[in-house]
């Protein structure tokens, strides 16, 4: 903080009242301040590179001699970084594994393995080099899973259960592979659980559900079969925040291994901000902080990471190179080799064009979850505190693929086709109510979630009752398999079969592996099988044929054939 | 030996009885209890139904083959209604008074003068008497330092109305306290240079000159017409701890009765209007006169007509599902009176009257249930035999009769969530049953709009649960006035607040009412509903009408096991010489199950 | 039952095994994957508990992942295959002992032993060891 | 944040008296200064005065009839620490915590340091009127009385305005931090601008 700040004066021109007037405006920008860590990316304090290895052990790294290792350093060191090629790795100079990251004729494979030798000190001198058009060609290559998907929030400002699930049926329909919900009365989460697994399933078949919850109910919700996965798992990038988190690296990695064990997909969240939000970075630049979250996640074996700044940033995007470092982290997450859900799931801007111009690198270059939380619902019902898009965006999301034959993993449904899935979500939501003796859901309520935006298109329920019905879905011990004989018993079969066959995935623990989702088909598309094969122009994943053809449908497109008509 | 389960299903939960049947009668094996599924009495019951057997047999080790048949009672379905109306209001013209109660008035005494803005008192003359009335954005160093000034110069200020919560604020910076009155969130609209008068009383007193007629007759010099006239004003402000008055040409307090519409009650003879805001006793007196009640319609457009209209047609959709005649009369109402917290209109610092309104719950229930398809739908899932039979009330009268020390003449009274139901069985084995409306529900509704807390989910938990305060981390004081202590700290949210103990812990009631006055309005609401219906039912179902002729009470249903409504009833009917108390089913059931015993026990007693 | 080390596999052909390789796949009580459809469900004959993974359906996952070059994602199906055999609640309690100040170091080495000795769970006792030494080192023990 | 538009200047004065001590009166509220407030800093995140600030919440409790002493707490930053200790000062317990950059906690001496009786973390929410509740809270906490909590205001827009703009008034703030200095007591004196 040397500059003096200037004083602030009333607009003099036109020009300046009409410029202060712009949303943009709105935002808040600051100075940089490398010693507290209030820098994106490039800062003098970061350590340089380096790493010894002695015995098979890494003795020092990054400057830092073993003894003095905090538990990050440490866990990093034994659990992160491949020691049988670290020192070949290091030796490189970091504009060469910068051009190997660039360069379509080099594996991704061949990366991987490079990578996996880089400290994070080396790992952030690489993407140093690059600007974010080379972030991006790299990206399309890193990205583990060979299709793109997305993510969305579903949630409800009144937790209304109708709601969730006729809103999850519309969102799988239109394409989302992963849909997450939290609650603003905590003990509403049972029925909105099962509202939105329910809702999933009225849709494109094979969309996996979750809720975000402490730690324990999550994990119940889970082991019980009513959500799918698990996210909201976070680490920090420094010792003392870590511990304010109340968490360490190994009772971490011991979570992961716990999902694993009940047969659950989930991934760690993490990004950049979060420290110097705390007031704790030490010093160190976000993205560096960042980088060490991503080989925590590595090094405890779980297969993903939501990244990409998510709830801090309005960090980030307040300093300069801010949203240059976030694509930095979705980068480097994939190049660890880890699912990327990539951030664009939090309010971002007041401004549309900003809003837009952060999206463009994942989208344009395509993550294994473009956005790790699309608002479905308007941001007014977003309890995830809102959205970097919602339900207002979907047409503009729609055309920006259109317009650059960019898959964002989404698609135009016509009206009738939401309609109808909304609606047999909100019955079939009604029939295992009345199945499991939960609450009543009436046909008004059906028929006013069938048509309506948000939560305010909705009669009010009766919480009392609600949360009586939400507390026995806990006492009696309600499953998944319970769910599944009640859509069953009330004529649902298609979507009963859809929810077994889910349920069913976990026994097999082909969801486990990285990048792991379910097709409309029920089928398993991992990084395992569906491996991201780009190696250049005319390689790798590129939107053609039928899903060409879907991409094409927008809401008004003016017929050839009869251009007083336009095309369904 | 054959192996039986009696179920009941209930309006809110499903019991069963498993028993296994010999020579020498039945041998309980246990019992399992779970919600009902869907509206009582129809094909909807089946999973709840399935649920409690299952849960039953597995509880009792018994495998579903094992079972020889399941006895159903003759559910039949029973819809109830709540509406409330507002039946007076109170309005206050030319702004007369001002009577919000502030939690911080100042300044203890009575003065007097003309009405004046705070900008204004520069102006007035040394000598001249003034109230000053400080409106919005008026700092209170400002209001101090200009009031001082005004005195100063010998201008009688003698109390001051304010807009913020400001009057401590203002009064320490005096030389010489004058009372104030502050939070007066209208006060652009105190009207100016009239007479008026402040009073404000030490704390924990209330005002004396103002609630008082003739004190306002004294201050202001009234004729005996005039002090008529004011008199409103004056009961409007007894109580209060802080009190402005101001003399307009034609201000008045008026209590006003707004038309709530009529209720009318079909009787077999009779059709009598009543009018809703003739209160509930006039209500009630009504329907003693028509009885037996055969139907009730409301006037369209109010709440009551509306609620009734309601409830009919929740009738007539479950019955159409059977294709059954449709018989959805309503069978019982119950008026009660009320108070909701209103806002007053024309009051200048947004003041609330507790207003009259009355509360009524309304019920119908079908003798015709579509129990053939319901038992039809059992029969193939559970793939045994099913038997529908025994009328309820019988079923409920054989299944208390089980709790020990009970015998004939023996009333059963059934306090559920949305109607009270009542039977007797004489000596000779006949039983009279009734179904009353208003129930578990009602007290909640009235909790709730008594309490103003516009929230069920707590006024439920006040319902259910005794009350103490958190008087600190360690310890709160129960609503019986003794201490528990505690070793680990209370939560945050329950510190300095009126909580419920509940089975889930401890839960704060978001409301600054304190535990007194929440007690009481608990206890009030159960008395007007329980009690009252106990009673009316009783004496319904007694040989002509009289409650020494029952012998043993005995009080069933989820309601008894509350944790003071038993004790109130009992005390009720007690002077009639009645035992009264909760059930015992089987001497272990408490007062569950009996309606499943009762058909285990008919079947059993039938077959031997 | 064949191991799951001794099985042949090959990510290409064998992934997802629930398509590929369902003859390897069972439940923790035994059944087959097959027998696990919606008449089995609807008769009653599945129970929550054969919605969950197997030890050793877990070990084959880990095999996949080690042969597609991912170690660390298969260490953790292989601690994940010794947790399946811990009651959920035990599972959560070993997790809060590992958050920073909750332990001290001889509650840590206890719940190690314990994992070893009761549940032969060598890897997860390693993996609570070794935090052990970290949080002593860096001084977060209770 | 309307309302400090017409209010005329007010400087704050706080002069140190020595270490605080605890108090021994159970009609007092202690409110803790965080270490740059009134200092190096002046004004809230959204430009609120902390003369204002400070001038609200002693009127907030003032008017309920109860006394306030102010401290400065200068070992740390971190708001749950200084609104506990300031609980742990006050004769009745009470104890009000407040940031320079406006987020403030009311607290009591018995809860856990994590835990707290009410806190306004939306800095940039809160305005003079808001101060002035939080005192008045505080002061009825104090007396017994069982407030209703001040209603909590959230705006998910204010992120990306003011996320970066709090993180570095906090890191500032904590360059002023002491470590293991003890709590002073203050002597403050709020006066007009232009009255000298």
């Amino acid at each position: 903080m040397t500059a003096e700040p200037l004083a602030v004066s009333t607009p003099k021109s036109h020009r300046t009242e009409a410029l202060e007037e712009r949303p943009v405006n709105l935002d808040g920008f600051v100075e940089e301040w490398p010693e507290v860590g209030m820098v994106a990316m490039d800062s003098p304090y970061d350590p340089a590179p380096s790493v010894r290895v002695d015995g098979g052990v890494i003795v020092e790294m990054d400057g830092r001699p073993r003894a003095e290792f905090d538990f990050l350093d440490q866990f990093i060191a034994d659990h992160a970084i491949d020691v049988s090629v670290t020192e070949r790795a290091m030796s490189l100079e970091p504009v060469e594994v910068a051009r190997m990251l660039v360069d379509p004729t080099v594996t991704r494979s061949e990366v991987v393995e490079v990578a996996g030798g880089l400290t994070p000190a080396a790992l952030l001198e690489v993407v140093k080099t690059m600007n974010v058009v080379e972030m991006m060609q790299a990206l399309q290559k890193m990205r583990a899973r060979r299709t793109p998907a997305n993510q969305a929030h579903s949630t409800s400002a009144r937790d209304n259960p109708v709601q969730v699930a006729a809103e999850a049926a519309e969102a799988s329909l239109r394409g989302f592979r992963e849909l997450e919900t939290t609650l603003g009365v905590v003990r509403y989460a049972p029925l909105v659980a099962i509202a939105l697994q329910v809702g999933a399933l009225a849709g494109t078949p094979g969309a996996l559900t979750q809720c975000a919850l402490e730690e324990a109910t999550e994990l119940e919700l889970g082991m019980r079969g009513i959500t799918a996965y698990a996210e909201t798992i976070s680490v920090y990038g420094t010792e003392p925040v870590f511990c304010d988190g109340d968490d360490t690296p190994w009772s971490k990695a011991f979570l992961a291994s716990a999902y694993a064990s009940r047969g659950i997909k989930m991934r760690f969240t993490s990004g950049t901000g979060s420290e110097v939000q705390m007031g704790n970075a030490e010093g160190r630049s976000m993205l560096y902080l960042e980088i060490r979250c991503i080989l925590v996640a590595k090094g405890a074996g779980v297969q993903g990471l939501q990244n990409g700044s998510i709830s801090c940033i309005g960090v980030p995007g307040a300093v300069p190179a801010g949203i240059r470092a976030v694509l930095a982290e979705n980068l480097l997450a994939s190049t660890a080799d880890l699912e990327c859900a990539s951030g664009n799931d939090q309010s971002f801007s007041h401004s549309d064009m900003r809003r837009t111009a952060r999206l463009l690198p994942q989208l344009l270059s395509g993550t294994d979850f473009v956005c790790s939380g699309y608002s479905a619902v308007p941001n007014y019902d977003n309890m995830f505190a809102g959205s970097n898009l919602d339900s207002t965006d979907y047409d503009d999301w729609n055309t920006i693929q259109r317009d650059l034959q960019v898959d964002g993993a989404l698609r135009h449904v016509p009206e009738e086709e939401l309609l109808a899935a909304r609606s047999r979500a909100a019955r079939a939501l009604q029939a295992v109510f009345a199945q499991l003796g939960l609450t009543t859901i009436t046909d008004k309520e059906v028929d006013a979630a069938t048509y309506a935006h948000g939560s305010q298109d909705l009669p009010m329920r009766d919480v009392l009752e609600d949360l009586k019905a939400a507390q026995s879905v806990m006492d009696r011990g309600i499953t998944g398999l319970d769910v599944i004989k009640a859509l069953e018993t009330s004529g649902y079969s298609d979507m009963a079969r859809t929810l077994l066959s889910v349920l069913r995935h976990r026994v097999s623990g082909d969801l486990l592996h990285t990048s792991a989702i379910l097709t409309s088909d029920l089928e398993t598309l991992s990084a395992v099988n569906d491996a991201n094969d780009y190696a250049g122009p005319g390689s790798g994943y590129r939107p053609a044929g039928e899903r060409w053809r879907e991409m094409k449908r927008l809401r008004h497109v003016v017929s050839a054939s009869n251009p007083e008509e336009e095309i369904g | 030996m054959t192996l039986l389960v009696g179920v009941d299903i209930g309006n809110s939960t499903t019991e069963a009885c498993l028993a296994e049947c010999g020579p020498d009668g039945p041998r309980y094996l246990g019992g399992a209890l779970t919600s009902t599924s869907g509206v009582k009495g129809t094909a909807d019951n089946v999973p709840g139904v399935v649920k409690v057997v299952q849960e039953a047999l597995s509880a009792a080790g018994r495998d579903q083959h094992e079972l020889a048949a399941v006895l159903v009672n003759e559910a039949t379905p029973v819809i109830s209604g709540l509406a409330m109306e507002t039946i007076t209001e109170t309005v206050i013209t030319e702004s007369t008074m001002i009577g919000h109660n502030p939690d911080t008035p100042a300044g203890a005494g009575l003065g007097t003068g003309t009405t004046v803005a705070f900008a204004e008192l520069g102006a007035c003359a040394p000598g001249e008497r003034v109230i000053c009335v400080a409106g919005a954005g008026v700092d209170f160093e400002d209001a101090a330092a200009g009031i001082a000034a005004a005195r100063d110069r010998g201008v009688e200020v003698t109390g001051a109305v304010v807009q913020a919560d400001d009057a401590n604020l203002i009064v320490n910076r005096l030389p010489t306290p004058i009372p104030v009155v502050d939070e007066v969130t209208l006060v652009e609209k105190v009207p100016l240079g009239m007479p008026a008068a402040v009073e404000v009383a030490e704390p924990g007193r209330t005002v004396r000159t103002l609630s008082n007629s003739y004190g306002i007759a004294t201050l202001f010099d009234l004729d005996p017409d005039q002090t008529r006239l004011v008199a409103p004003v004056a009961r409007a402000l007894v109580g209060n701890r802080s009190a402005v008055v101001v003399r307009t040409p034609s201000g008045d307090v008026a209590d006003r009765r707004i038309p709530a519409g009529t209720l009318t009650l079909i009787g077999e003879h009779a059709r009598l209007p009543v009018g809703v805001d003739a209160g509930a006793e006039e209500i009630m007196a009504t329907l003693r006169r028509v009885t037996p009640l055969a139907d009730a319609t409301g006037e369209a457009g109010t709440h009551v007509g509306g609620m009734l209209a309601t409830v009919r047609d929740a009738m007539a959709e479950t019955l159409s599902d059977t294709g059954g005649e449709q018989d959805a009369a309503i069978q019982d109402v119950l008026a009660v009176d009320t108070f909701v917290p209103q806002r007053v209109t024309g009051a200048l610092a947004g003041e609330f009257a507790l207003e009259n309104a009355v509360a009524l719950a309304a019920m119908v229930r079908t003798s015709r249930a579509p129990m053939e398809a319901l038992a039809g739908q059992l029969r193939s899932a559970l793939d045994v035999d099913v038997h529908v039979g025994g009328v309820e009330a019988d079923m409920a009268v054989l299944g208390a009769l089980t709790t020990p020390g009970t015998r004939r003449p023996l009333a059963v009274l059934d306090l559920g969530g949305g109607s009270t139901d009542a039977a007797l069985a004489t000596g000779d084995g006949e039983v009279h049953s009734v179904h009353l409306a208003g129930a578990g529900d009602l007290v909640t509704k009235l909790i709730d709009s008594e309490l103003g807390l516009d929230n069920r989910d707590v006024a439920e938990d006040i319902k259910k649960n005794p009350l103490a305060k958190a008087e600190s981390f360690f310890h709160v004081r129960m609503e019986d006035g003794t201490a528990r202590f505690f070793d680990e700290p209370l939560p945050a949210e329950a510190f300095a607040r009126v909580v419920v103990l509940g089975e889930g812990g401890m839960r704060p009631v978001p409301t600054r009412h304190p535990l007194e006055k929440v007690r009481r309005v608990r206890r009030s609401a159960k008395h007007k509903v329980f009690v009252v219906n106990a009673l009316r039912a009783l004496e319904r179902v007694a040989p002509g009408g009289n409650l020494r002729e029952i012998g043993f009470v005995v009080v069933l249903g989820g309601s008894a096991l509350d944790f003071e409504i038993p004790d109130m009833i009992a005390e009720a009917v007690a002077a009639a010489g009645v035992v009264c108390g909760t059930g015992n089913v089987r001497g272990s059931e408490g007062p569950r199950n009996a309606v499943a015993t009762g058909l285990v026990d008919e079947h059993a007693g039938r077959t031997r | 039952m064949t191991l799951p080390d001794q099985v042949e596999l090959d990510p290409r052909r064998d992934y997802p095994l629930a398509a590929h390789r369902p003859e390897l796949l069972r439940t923790p009580t035994g059944k087959p994957i097959d027998e696990l459809t919606m008449e089995a469900v609807l008769s009653g004959d599945v129970a929550a508990e054969d919605l969950r993974i197997s030890p050793d359906t877990l070990r084959l996952q880990a095999r996949i992942a080690e042969q597609v070059g991912r170690t660390q994602l298969a260490r953790n199906f292989r601690r994940a295959a010794e947790l399946t055999a811990l009651p959920d609640d035990l599972v959560l309690s070993i997790y809060n002992s590992l958050r920073p100040n909750a332990s001290t170091k001889q509650q840590l080495t206890d719940i190690a032993d314990r994992l070893e000795r009761e549940y032969s769970a060598t890897l997860c006792a390693e993996l609570v060891r070794e935090a052990a030494d970290v949080y002593e080192r860096r001084d977060i023990l209770a | 944040m309307t309302s400090t538009e017409a209010r005329p200047e007010r400087l704050l004065d706080a002069v140190e008296r020595g270490e605080a001590a605890v108090g021994t009166r159970p009609d007092e509220v202690v409110i803790g200064l965080s270490p740059a407030f009134g200092d190096f800093f002046t004004k809230t995140i959204v430009e609120i005065p902390h003369a204002e600030v400070l001038r609200e919440l002693l009127a907030g409790v003032e008017e309920q009839g109860v006394l306030a002493r102010v401290v400065r707490y200068r070992g740390g930053s971190d708001l749950a620490v200084i609104a506990h200790s300031a609980a742990r000062l006050s004769g009745s317990g009470i104890g009000v915590g407040v940031l320079s950059r406006g987020t403030t906690m009311i607290h009591q001496k018995d809860l856990v340091r994590l835990s707290n009786l009410e806190l306004f973390p939306q800095a940039p929410l809160l305005d003079p009127e808001t101060f002035r509740k939080v005192g008045r809270n505080a002061a009825r906490y104090a007396k017994g009385e069982s407030p209703e909590p001040v209603p909590a205001r959230n705006d998910y827009m204010a992120r990306p305005r003011w996320q970066a703009k709090a993180a570095l008034l906090h890191i500032k703030e904590t360059e002023f931090v002491t470590p293991g200095a003890p709590p002073v007591e203050l002597d403050v004196r709020i006066r007009l601008a232009d009255a000298g």
